[in-house]
């Protein structure tokens, strides 16, 4: 014990003459917790999709996902939304983390307590809570995710080599870059709501991350008989709403259904695939064998039923076959989906034509039921001026020519005139038959009805894009094989009841420009001609579309129609889901009699 | 420097003779669980003889959850955020070691900044862990001034944690594949300054703490291990390095970013109460030196997050690892064995208090007095949560 | 005679009341004190008195026996014993109490009296911290005893007298004849055994709360417990009052007493702050070493020097 | 460390010796010759420090692997050494001889696995739990959330919706996949 | 020698064998009525509110930040809160977080061990509704079902700042009388005795412990 032991001790009495360390007794108001603090949730929901994904992480099941209150489901929100349960939570901030949506953070806010431990449940962002207004607190940095933002690029043929070629262009996922893409999906489901088939996404990602392909062609054929033809040209809904895309890059869906169907040999299909119920010694009709026929004859000879298809074209599959192109569709897919049905023991009888061949309501007669879809094959007039000089011509005719192998004489320069799939399809077709090609379309870029990938490829394909361009005459040009075209520029006049901008012709700014052929693609119609007047008297039909009842059933019992012919979207997705429910309706109706 | 350990006299595992309570010379007395000279929920069961311990049985489980078993049935990224609570004190160590053992098994590479930001974090939580611990000591012997300020500092430092990681306790900062955030702005400087006064308050403390005449002659020669006891009984740390062993697995097998700072490893002669104090004293100093260090040197940009799968269905291949890092009390390890699935197979944590507080306690109790279990107790730096997990 | 006796029991009563109440107040400034050195704030000054209005209005109370209901009964009688016969204000005949000759003798004599009454209390209590505590407040009494005791004769050797009141007396009429210039040597030793009295570290093991939980009274709780904190400021008073008359000069106003007690109080507290506890075995050993030796040496010293 | 290895699968017949970082190997022990390898490790190997023992239940294959993590200090190499057991009836040689905190673990094993050790102190007392009367909680076939149900009561008014569900029922009723 | 609390009904006090029946009481607890006059109550709640003695039993987690809580950076002793080493003298009981079954048993003694008016702090999340041990098979899920609890403060943990707030509010509430835990554990104890036994399974303790 040396005096120094004794001494130094003595020097805690420096610090009584320094201010204490204590801070003040109202510590929640003096020191809010720190800028990046995990404290209470909040959830802005709005943005919120209640796609559930917090409910999925969260190890502590500290989250219910519930319906709240004026909060309906509707596409790309479930309407639900996370209810936390404080007698669980532990701050991880793992679900704001998961966030897809970006809607749900933490507040610096950290006191709460009570008498009643039932209280500490809240539907963040739904109830008042003091915390509401705070800004500062957890949220996700932004380099930082839990599941990879980005998508697996599809490898796509260079513009230069793709244009040379009716080669497809997307050249598929490789197995490791499928399962990559498959594990972007957080099994959320809210894409199946949106899709119009209902297709069941999550399983069938599931399956390929599991390298499970068989059972993932099971589950798409449950809703879908033609996944391979849907995972290439499909207009893929799904995708808007994948809340992986909310602050990413959606999940490849489309990509990844190719991937499954090509993982499989047909051979295998019928080894895989559910098989044909026993015989119902029922008779079904079915007009045309375009997605939504083939679709219905699909499930419909799955429940055992007799079906025959009748198509006016030499081949099946409507317009995937006659209006896509094959460098977006090779047959050889199309045909693996339709070979399929077929083999099911669905005749088709092709080069017959209802109305010509066989007489409507003799086909109401002789069936138990009949399913129309004729799908839109008129294309629509441009209404102007020299719209019947022979150098103006119908873009479904051009890729219906090309789709037969035959030559479409298009030139060296063309105007394509429209913003749809079909105009850019004629585009990039017109640029495969070596066109310089001009697209002229009355809107901006961003408001043209096709796909962002289709206007992007045409782009880098070389197709010129001129917008604002609104045709106005067709003239004879210094050459009979030429045809000039006069249009005018347009400007976008905002509409004051906040629809869509209008354009606006300038008269003031013409132009006159030459071209070996235009092209118009602004949309088709349907030809109902074949229905005679007495019974389509009895139907509702407006603007030349069937409006069916449920089911897809016409108020005639037996009738029931679908496809484009009978929707407004008028895609392959939805023809498919209208066949898949007329059969459905058709199966229930000969099961118990019962309408829609 | 110690001789090398021989293993055959430290084995004395033969049983004294036993006590007849009934004798009426021996008093039974629990120590715990609601006891405050008891660091954390545990409980000692003393058998007195007069004023001296002639037997030990440490009893733990009061808080026992059953870590390893309910991680079996989470996924890999969930059961991050449950590993910090299996040593409350500091959870730091926990999360980078099973953060680092799946990184290993899923083959993830993390980014350099990333390591250097948890090797930040788990000196910074050395540090604050060291802190309470000099309280504790100091408390234990009766000496309440010192804890006063150390907690206080250790407080500081979970400010700087709390703005960092967003959370003063459980941080839940590094995460497989790296971490969640970067350093705020200004926080260097505020951590510069924060050192600078938890160095000064330690020079107070070494004064005060240990330069005192009643300290010294409590600790000296209390709980003494003889470097022969060392191995048999797996003691680490720095009870270990008290006792001479040069063993610090910053040193031996670095980890992180330990391989480019600039430390020695601190060794005493003779590991007693206060020459473990010593040590946990200088390594105070090394932590601070080495935050310096690590704030000087981590790189201001760059990702701090490796390129992750969706976390939501991560599948780890089959694999096992040990990993083990150097905290407070020493070898920290996580032996992680996974099965493919999207859970773990098995997790074991090897919590250096494990034996410290159970084999090497019971041990070192045989002999003292009552009036020193506390402050034994503390000495070898015990927490109970990471015994039973 | 009669009258005298109800006014001396009268103020008396005053005096107790003032005593413990200054008691309580100093205790709450003391502990602030502290605090301040730890770098906090402290308690309220009213915090002492509150928890005996707490402890006192607790609803249940189990008893262990009939000692368990007397410990805390004996206790504060040592506490009011020893006060009783210790002047508080020198020169006022209010607040002298039943102070006379001899009264030193009696005072020892109560300041042992409490612990006792506790011990057998605690002992009662059945709980083994108890039984540990007070084996350990008895034996360190034991040992600090003797270096006060020692001083004690050596100022009774010193001032030829028996009487508190006389040895103030004699220490009157400015600061050089106190006894702590008169007989330094004394007022060391005694002061070292005040270390031990006030059972602060390093001399608090015997309530040690990281080893025994609390001591002695680990059991005591509600009404019992206010009687004991209530003595704790009483008796804690009273001794500084007994050292304050005994070495410092004694206090001939309220003022004087507050601010020398407060001063003899800081002695054990700055001690306190700055060590930890001693081990029981140690402080025994401290208080047979250097206060004894010191004790001895006071009276040596005043048989030579100060005794003809 | 290559020739160590090399005898130890001469003389102890140990399999399945892996590399699994630089620094960890793992091997696989018989259970009679565990003992002896263990001391032989301990002894002329420098593998004094047993950094803990534990155990893996392979409820598939019915045995419980034992694992002896050893380090050797000089080296920095550390030893994996497994041990399989029979599932039934656990039973192992104990080490507490070898390693004085063996004895901790293996009262932990004893507990949370059930496999017992005979002759290992104190390994019949109550380790972490009290009053256990279920199997073993660390075997796999344990289910605890069906035990917490079954034990213990949670607060009511919780539950969830699945969103794939609920918009199913809301917007598609009668369509998707027939179910 | 036992002064017996009630003697309408006994307690079984089964589990313990023959010598230490003996040791404890058979009798059950009581309820205690506030003091008769108004005012007297009240002033007897403002001085328990004031003096809030903290029982020092860190029986999880929670028990990380009361050291915080009792150090000078928040010093609770500003507000009257101390901490007290044995349950005899405590007033308040802080259950910090989640507790094992093994934890539990210790609690109950404890709390039954402490003098009424008491009040039970529950910290954090886990005593709740199980916190994230929600499905460990070791801990209680819902402390109320053993033990009444006045304030619940949710958090993980909570902060310490939360802590004074908490006791802020508890002293609020002892002032106004709304704190009768310790009497709804006496009206209520069968209910209580037969969660506790239901989940510790080693009942080798008097049923009730005063």
């Amino acid at each position: 014990m040396s005096l120094k032991d004794l001494i130094s001790p003595f020097f805690v009495w420096q610090r009584a003459f320094e201010k204490p360390y204590t801070v003040g007794l109202k510590p929640i108001v003096e020191r809010p917790g720190a800028p990046a603090y995990r404290g209470f949730h909040i959830n802005m929901s709005d943005d919120c999709v209640g796609c559930g994904s917090c409910f999925t992480i969260c190890q502590n099941h500290a989250i219910d996902m519930v319906k709240v209150d004026g909060l309906e489901a509707h596409g790309g929100d479930s309407g639900l939304r996370p209810r936390f349960d404080y007698g669980r939570c532990c701050w991880c901030g793992l679900c704001v983390d998961i966030c897809t949506a970006g809607s749900l953070r933490m507040t610096n806010e950290y006191a709460w307590f009570t008498t009643n431990p039932d209280d500490f449940r809240f539907v963040a962002g739904m109830e008042n809570k003091s915390w509401d207004g705070r800004t500062g607190g957890y949220h996700r940095h932004p380099d930082y995710h839990l599941f990879p933002p980005k998508r697996i690029e599809m490898e796509m043929l260079a513009p230069e080599e793709s244009v040379a070629s009716f080669t497809e262009v997307a050249k598929g996922y490789t197995e490791e870059q499928a399962k990559l893409e498959a594990d972007r999906c957080v099994e959320c489901g809210i894409c199946v709501a949106t899709c119009p088939a209902h297709m069941d996404v999550p399983d069938y990602i599931h399956s390929i991350r599991d390298g499970d392909y068989e059972k993932g062609l099971q589950l798409m054929y449950r809703t879908n008989p033609f996944p391979a033809t849907c995972g290439r040209i499909c207009t893929r809904r799904c995708e808007s709403v994948c809340p992986v895309g909310i602050q990413g890059e959606p999940v490849a869906i489309r990509w990844l259904k190719r991937f499954i169907v090509d993982q499989v040999a047909e051979a295998d299909y019928a080894r895989i695939l559910p098989n044909v119920e026993a015989d119902t010694g029922k008779r079904i009709a079915i007009v045309g064998a375009g997605p939504g026929g083939l679709s219905a004859a699909y499930y419909l000879r799955l429940k055992g039923h007799a079906v025959e298809v009748f198509e006016s074209q030499a081949q099946a599959g409507g317009m995937l076959r006659y209006g896509v192109p094959s460098y977006r569709l090779p047959d050889p897919a199309l045909d693996k989906d339709i070979e399929h049905i077929r083999s099911l023991g669905v005749e088709i009888h092709f080069n017959h034509s209802i109305g010509r061949d066989t007489a409507f309501s003799d086909l109401l007669d002789n069936y138990d039921a009949v399913f129309v879809s004729t799908g839109l094959n008129v294309p629509s007039q441009m209404r102007i001026q020299g719209e019947d000089h022979p150098r103006v011509m119908d873009g479904l005719k051009l890729l219906d020519d090309v789709a037969n192998g035959k030559d479409p004489q298009i030139g060296t320069s063309v105007a394509v005139i429209g913003g749809g799939n079909v105009a850019m399809d004629a585009a990039r077709v017109s640029r495969r038959l070596g066109a310089e090609v001009t697209v002229l379309y009355r809107r901006r870029i961003e408001d043209m009805p096709a796909d962002t990938e289709e206007i992007h490829e045409a782009q880098a394909e070389g197709c010129i894009f001129v917008t604002q361009a609104i045709p106005v005459e067709a003239l004879n040009a210094a050459q009979s094989d030429q045809v000039t075209l006069k249009w005018g520029e347009a400007e976008m006049l905002q509409d004051p009841k906040g629809g869509r901008p209008r354009p606006v012709l300038q008269e003031e700014r013409m132009h006159l420009d030459t071209f070996d052929t235009v092209v118009s693609a602004i949309g088709q119609g349907s030809n109902l001609d074949y229905i005679p007047t007495e019974i389509s008297d009895q139907l509702q039909i407006k603007w030349g579309k069937f409006i069916p009842g449920d089911y897809q059933q016409m108020v005639l019992n037996k009738l029931f129609v679908g496809g484009d012919v009978a929707n407004a979207t008028a895609d392959a997705i939805s023809a498919i889901e209208d066949g898949h429910h007329a059969a459905r309706g058709i199966h229930r109706f000969l099961d118990t009699g019962q309408r829609g | 420097m110690p001789q090398p350990p021989t293993h055959s006299s430290s084995l004395d595992m033969a049983q004294p003779e036993p006590i007849d309570l009934s004798s009426g010379k021996y008093v039974k007395l629990w120590q715990g669980p609601q006891h405050p000279g008891i660091t954390g929920n545990m409980s000692l069961e003393l058998t007195l003889c007069g004023d001296e311990i002639v037997e030990c049985k440490t009893h733990v489980g009061y808080l026992h959850r059953g870590f390893e078993k309910f991680m079996e049935r989470r996924t890999y990224i969930q059961n991050f955020t449950v590993v910090c609570r299996i040593a409350v004190p500091e959870p730091t160590f926990n999360e980078y070691l099973y953060s680092a053992a799946i990184e290993e098994l899923a083959g993830i590479e993390v980014p350099e900044r990333a390591n250097w930001l948890r090797a930040l974090n788990l000196e910074m939580m050395r540090l604050a862990s060291f802190l309470m611990w000099t309280g504790g000591m100091s408390g234990a012997f009766g000496l309440y001034t010192v804890p006063n300020w150390t907690l206080t500092y250790r407080d500081y430092i979970l400010d700087l944690f709390e703005e960092l990681t967003g959370a003063r306790i459980y941080h839940m900062y590094i995460v497989p594949g790296g971490v969640r955030n970067v350093l705020p702005d200004g926080w260097k400087a505020r951590a510069l300054e924060i050192l600078k006064g938890t160095e000064k308050m330690m020079r107070e403390v070494d004064r005060v703490m240990m330069n005192n005449a009643v300290f010294k002659a409590r600790s000296k020669g209390l709980g003494l291990i003889p470097p022969d006891m060392v191995d048999p009984y797996g003691i680490v740390g720095p009870n270990a390095r008290a006792a001479g062993f040069k063993r610090d697995l910053r040193k031996d097998e670095p980890y992180l970013v330990y391989d480019q700072l600039d430390f020695e490893v601190v060794t005493a002669t003779a590991s007693d109460a206060y020459e473990r104090a010593w040590v946990r004293q200088q390594e105070i100093f090394q932590c601070i030196n080495l935050i310096r260090q690590m704030l000087e040197r981590m790189p201001d940009s760059g990702p701090f997050q490796a390129q992750m799968p969706n976390v939501l269905h991560w599948k780890i291949p089959p694999g096992e690892t040990y990993l083990k890092a150097e905290c407070t009390r020493g070898e920290y390890g996580y032996y992680v064995v996974t099965d493919g699935s999207e859970y773990v197979r098995r997790v074991h944590v090897r919590g250096p208090s494990y034996t410290h507080a159970i084999a090497v306690m019971e041990r070192l109790a045989v002999g003292t007095n009552i009036a020193d279990i506390a402050g034994l107790m503390v000495s070898l730096h015990t927490y109970p949560p990471e015994i039973e997990r | 005679m009669d009258i005298d006796w109800f006014q001396k029991i009268g103020n008396f009563g005053l005096t107790l009341l003032i005593v413990t109440v200054y008691g309580l107040f100093m205790g709450a400034f003391i502990e602030r004190i502290i605090a301040k050195v730890q770098g906090r704030v402290g308690i309220p000054y009213t915090q002492p008195i509150i928890n005996i209005l707490q402890t006192l209005t607790r609803r249940t109370a189990i008893s262990h026996g009939i000692m368990f209901y007397l410990g805390p009964v004996f206790r504060i009688a040592g506490g009011v014993g020893t006060l009783a016969f210790v002047p508080v204000i020198f020169g006022s005949e209010t607040f002298s109490n039943f102070s006379g000759a001899g009264d030193l003798m009696l005072v020892i004599y109560f300041m042992f009296f409490g612990q006792l009454g506790m011990a057998l209390g605690a002992g009662e209590s059945g709980h083994p911290y108890a039984a540990i505590g007070i084996a350990r407040g008895l034996s360190q009494m034991t040992a600090y005893e003797v270096p006060f005791a020692l001083s004690v004769i050596a100022i009774v050797l010193q001032y030829d007298t028996l009487s508190i009141t006389e040895i103030v007396a004699a220490q009157q009429g400015g600061w050089q004849h106190w006894t702590l210039f008169t007989n330094p040597i004394a007022v060391a030793a005694a002061m070292l055994a005040f270390l031990g009295m006030t059972g602060y570290s390093p001399f608090d093991i015997f309530l040690a709360p990281q080893e025994i939980p609390i001591g002695p009274p680990t059991e005591f709780h509600s009404a019992y417990l206010s009687l004991l904190q209530t003595n704790r400021a009483l008796f804690g008073a009273t001794k500084l009052v007994l050292f304050m008359n005994l070495f410092f000069g004694g206090a001939t106003g309220w003022v004087e007493l507050a601010i020398k007690t407060w001063a003899i109080y800081m002695v054990a507290i700055a001690v306190g702050v700055a060590f930890p506890r001693f081990r029981i075995d140690q402080s025994i050993r401290f208080f047979f070493k250097i206060p004894t030796l010191i004790g001895i040496a006071s009276i040596v010293y005043v048989q030579m020097a100060l005794v003809r | 460390m290559n020739s160590m290895l090399e005898r130890l699968s001469k003389e102890f017949r140990v399999t399945d010796i892996t590399e699994r970082h630089p620094g960890l190997t793992t091997l696989t022990a018989d259970k009679d010759v565990a003992e002896t390898l263990l001391r032989e490790l301990r002894d002329r190997e420098g593998y004094t420090h047993l950094n803990f023992m534990t155990a893996i239940d392979y409820i598939e294959r019915g045995v419980f692997t034992l694992v002896y993590m050893l380090h050797n200090y000089a080296t920095k190499s550390t030893l994996s050494v497994h041990v399989n057991i029979d599932r039934v009836n656990a039973e192992m040689t104990s080490i507490h001889t070898l390693w004085a905190q063996a004895w901790t673990y293996q009262r932990e094993l004893r507990e949370l696995w059930g496999i017992n050790f005979p002759g290992s102190p104190r390994v019949e007392e109550d380790f972490c739990l009290e009053g256990w009367e279920e199997i073993p909680p660390m075997r796999r076939e344990f289910d605890t959330v069906e035990y917490c149900e079954r034990t213990f009561t949670s607060r009511e008014g919780r539950g969830t919706v699945n969103p794939r569900e609920h918009m199913a029922e809301i917007i598609f009723p009668n369509r998707g996949g027939d179910k | 020698m036992i002064k017996s609390l009630s003697t309408d009904a006994t307690l079984a006090n089964a589990g313990l064998s023959a010598e230490e029946q003996d040791l404890f009481s058979n009798a059950r607890p009581t309820a205690y009525e506030p003091y008769s006059i108004k005012a007297v109550e009240d002033f007897a709640n403002w001085c328990r509110a004031n003096s809030l003695w903290i029982l020092a039993f860190g029986t999880g987690c929670g028990a990380i930040e009361l050291r915080p809580l009792m150090t000078a950076r928040f010093d609770a002793n500003r507000i009257g809160v101390a901490g007290r080493p044995t349950p005899r003298q405590a007033s308040v009981f802080i259950i910090g977080g989640y507790s094992s079954v093994k934890t539990l048993k210790r609690i109950v003694r404890s709390y039954e061990q402490m003098q009424g008016p008491k009040f039970v702090i529950a910290l954090g999340i886990c005593p709740v509704n199980g916190g994230m041990y929600w499905d460990s098979y070791n801990t209680i899920k819902r402390l109320d079902q053993y033990i009444p609890v006045d304030l619940y403060i949710t958090g993980c943990m909570p902060r310490p700042e939360v802590l004074v707030a908490g006791a802020l509010e508890l002293k609020k509430m002892i002032k106004e009388g709304r704190c009768d835990g310790a009497n709804r554990y006496v009206e209520n104890f069968d209910w209580y005795k037969a969660n506790q036994k239901k989940v510790i399974k080693k009942w080798d303790m008097p049923d009730y412990n005063w």
